[in-house]
């Protein structure tokens, strides 16, 4: 074997054969973002063979602070192409396929069948029980990582007989009561020790060398550093999935139009908009965007009489919540209204307008 | 009892650990399932209540909502985490 | 603030005051290796503000098996200008400073001085001591991280009141009862998951946020996926130190020259060499390169009478470790024969020529 | 009584855990020091004694070689490791 992979070849556990297995492997890592790029980074330097790199974002500044294998010259670029090239150079061993397109329904199982393991590096509820049931109707073990503030999960899902995402949580959480996709913070090197643990465990996965976290969720708290393992157990009803659901994407944050308070900032500075504050009265005399109208999400019935419906409306409120809500509210009955919501809300606003 | 709080149920709580005193001390009755539990806890910390999806471990295992628990036991909220 | 550290801002227990304790804050990070570069990548991408790079080693191609900062170009670079090229395109408001050396007795003092915070992820234990009684004369704190294997240490010593390395291990080992340096082989992946760790406890001790691991020795198993936490106490007279010793080095790597089995082998290509095997003739007679001379350790005394002392000469074993032993006992006599340790031994000259 | 191996110790011993019998199964005398489970280790296993410098851990609190030990304890030798 390559005199590259030395260090490990010659541990006890691992030696050639390990290397090997490695070698003949083919991993989707789905997500090119905080998680995913350690991921692929440290499978790419290992010698799996070949790697599924899945994404349609682009890279924005605030990606920087934990995406770090994108540099401030990526800014704009596609995601796929900036970290397939980095990659690349790093091992031009290995073999890339490229997906560029999110994971959806329509596409999820033809994209997975071609892979041994998956690795769930998203950033929403709906992508994450889509994985999870793709890969138990195909039968593939996935690497679970997912992450809030300072804390970071990490489990191997449906590894052969082992519990599944549903086995932990079996439905999808309504969108008001967990954070989901982008709103929540995260602190910046949280994603690299979780994502460096999910690589972990698929070479552990793809070696069959020490024990799986099959059965187990290790729940990571980084500012009391503190590692929860929790045991679990298959419910077979969970395993038995055999059909994707209809749908994944009502809580979809890509359903709701949004864009980054950055962007939203250079539009405002360049035109002028249409915004709609759907916070109380109280949070809104306290401070706001002088270009706002105010109207309370429990208010908010139908458009103000003045707004152009032909025009891009913006939604803004604390922390980009409410303003998602509102608008899956008014798109019910216009579901073909131009609806935006600036995600992170006067929040984020106010980080960038001190 | 101690309670380990983790994602949002931290978030609403506003710490990281929940320590009860035993019944005999409170003289309140204690919950004596992770159900009763759930429904104790929603009491004080309303917002908790809209959890449709949360897991519980008790002494570091997934429990069900009929899982007794005692004073003794150490006690997880693990909500689903969706960022990545 | 910079809207490019939004999310992390966003966060109750962080925000803009922690995100300006990070700028203003002065790290070096002693070693471009396997621990410094995630370390670097997360500390450089969360907006610390100073960074300190210190390393004089190159980049060999075994290297990048867990290196992930490194491309295949960078091969034969130095590690200082190869990290620090990559580095500033992730974040050109980062000031670097570079220091184009190993930290030595004679450097230490100097360079530390200027610091708020000293990252420990250098790969052997002289280095480790030093820069443990360099802190303490000096009254900084230093983020350890270390590896062996499949396993990992992290902690962080002299902080406050709190223990220091020694209160751990009171005296350095001696170079024959733990492998120390190049010897010893480490899954690709270890030293991510341990070097994020470290930056962790590094942005947690600048920010104040959270607890710091001071006191506790964390010990990371990744094969069982096991994370134990051994606490330990402050042992007085180890924060008394008032100096350095007369000697870090005896059991320095770098003070036996070595030379790594690949080049070695690219010599032996293209040149007649002298070679010294210092195994056991059994070990000899079960495999050996051609043009060795078997002297078993034990029956080394002198060089063999037609060995030209006035050109080099390369000592081998099976790991790399008798054979440096082999040279510390032959510069005993005679300090200024140009002898060297070909690293890794036979168990690379096997990976390599299989 | 259970073991944990780390580092080199466990390359010495060649598995990650040992566990003992208590000793009023065995019929031998059990070590109730630190310093006497070295000793009884070294015997079964002569490379550890040349560990000059070694952790111990007993319950997750670093040990001196005079702390007494016990059959339920959980005993971790932590030897230093180097590589980065």
């Amino acid at each position: 074997m390559d005199a590259r992979y030395a260090r490990q070849i010659q541990l006890k556990d691992f030696g050639p054969e390990a290397q090997k297995k490695l070698a003949r492997s083919r991993v989707l890592v789905v997500g090119l973002g905080g998680l995913g790029l350690p991921v692929l980074q440290y499978l790419n330097a290992m010698g799996v063979g070949t790697l599924g790199l899945m994404d349609q974002d682009s890279v924005e500044l605030h990606n920087l602070q934990r995406q770090v294998l994108y540099s401030e010259v990526d800014v704009g670029r596609m995601k796929l192409e900036a970290a397939h090239e980095k990659l690349m150079a790093q091992n031009t061993k290995t073999t890339f396929r490229l997906h560029d397109s999110f994971l959806v329904r329509d596409n999820a199982l033809d994209v997975i069948r071609d892979y041994d393991i998956v690795v769930d590096a998203t950033d929403n509820f709906p992508t994450r029980y889509l994985i999870n049931d793709a890969c138990v109707i195909l039968n593939k073990p996935f690497i679970y990582g997912a992450l809030h503030g300072f804390e970071g999960h990490v489990s191997v899902f449906n590894h052969k007989t082992g519990p599944t995402y549903r086995c932990l949580y079996p439905n999808m959480p309504s969108f008001d009561e967990v954070p989901n996709c982008d709103e929540n913070g995260v602190l910046g090197v949280l994603p690299g020790i979780i994502g460096t643990l999910q690589a972990l465990e698929t070479v552990k996965l793809i070696t069959g060398m020490g024990e799986v976290l099959s059965g187990k969720l290790l729940v990571f708290d980084g500012l009391q550093q503190r590692f929860t393992k929790i045991g679990f157990n298959t419910n077979p009803k969970n395993k038995k999935i055999k059909g994707l659901q209809e749908h994944y994407d009502p809580l979809d944050c890509r359903v709701v139009a949004s864009i980054s308070a950055e962007d939203f900032q250079s539009i405002r500075e360049q035109e002028k908009i249409q915004l709609i504050d759907v916070r109380t009265p109280d949070e809104f005399e306290g401070r706001h965007l002088e270009e706002a109208l105010n109207i309370p999400l429990d208010a908010l019935k139908s458009l103000p009489k003045n707004f152009k419906t032909n025009r891009k409306i913006f939604v803004i409120c604390e922390s980009g919540k409410r303003s998602e809500r509102a608008i899956r509210q008014l798109q019910k009955d216009c579901p073909d209204l131009n609806l935006c919501n600036v995600a992170g809300g006067m929040l984020k606003m106010k980080t960038l307008c001190p | 009892m101690t309670i380990l709080l983790f994602g949002i149920t931290k978030d609403i709580v506003g710490s990281p650990t929940l320590s009860f005193p035993t019944s005999s001390v409170s003289g309140k009755r204690m919950p004596n399932t992770v159900k009763e539990l759930k429904v104790y806890l929603g009491k004080t910390y309303p917002e908790l209540n809209k959890l449709s999806s949360l897991a519980v471990a008790v002494n570091n295992a997934y429990a069900d909502d009929d899982h007794i628990i005692n004073s003794y036991d150490e006690i997880a909220l693990i909500p689903p985490v969706s960022g990545g």
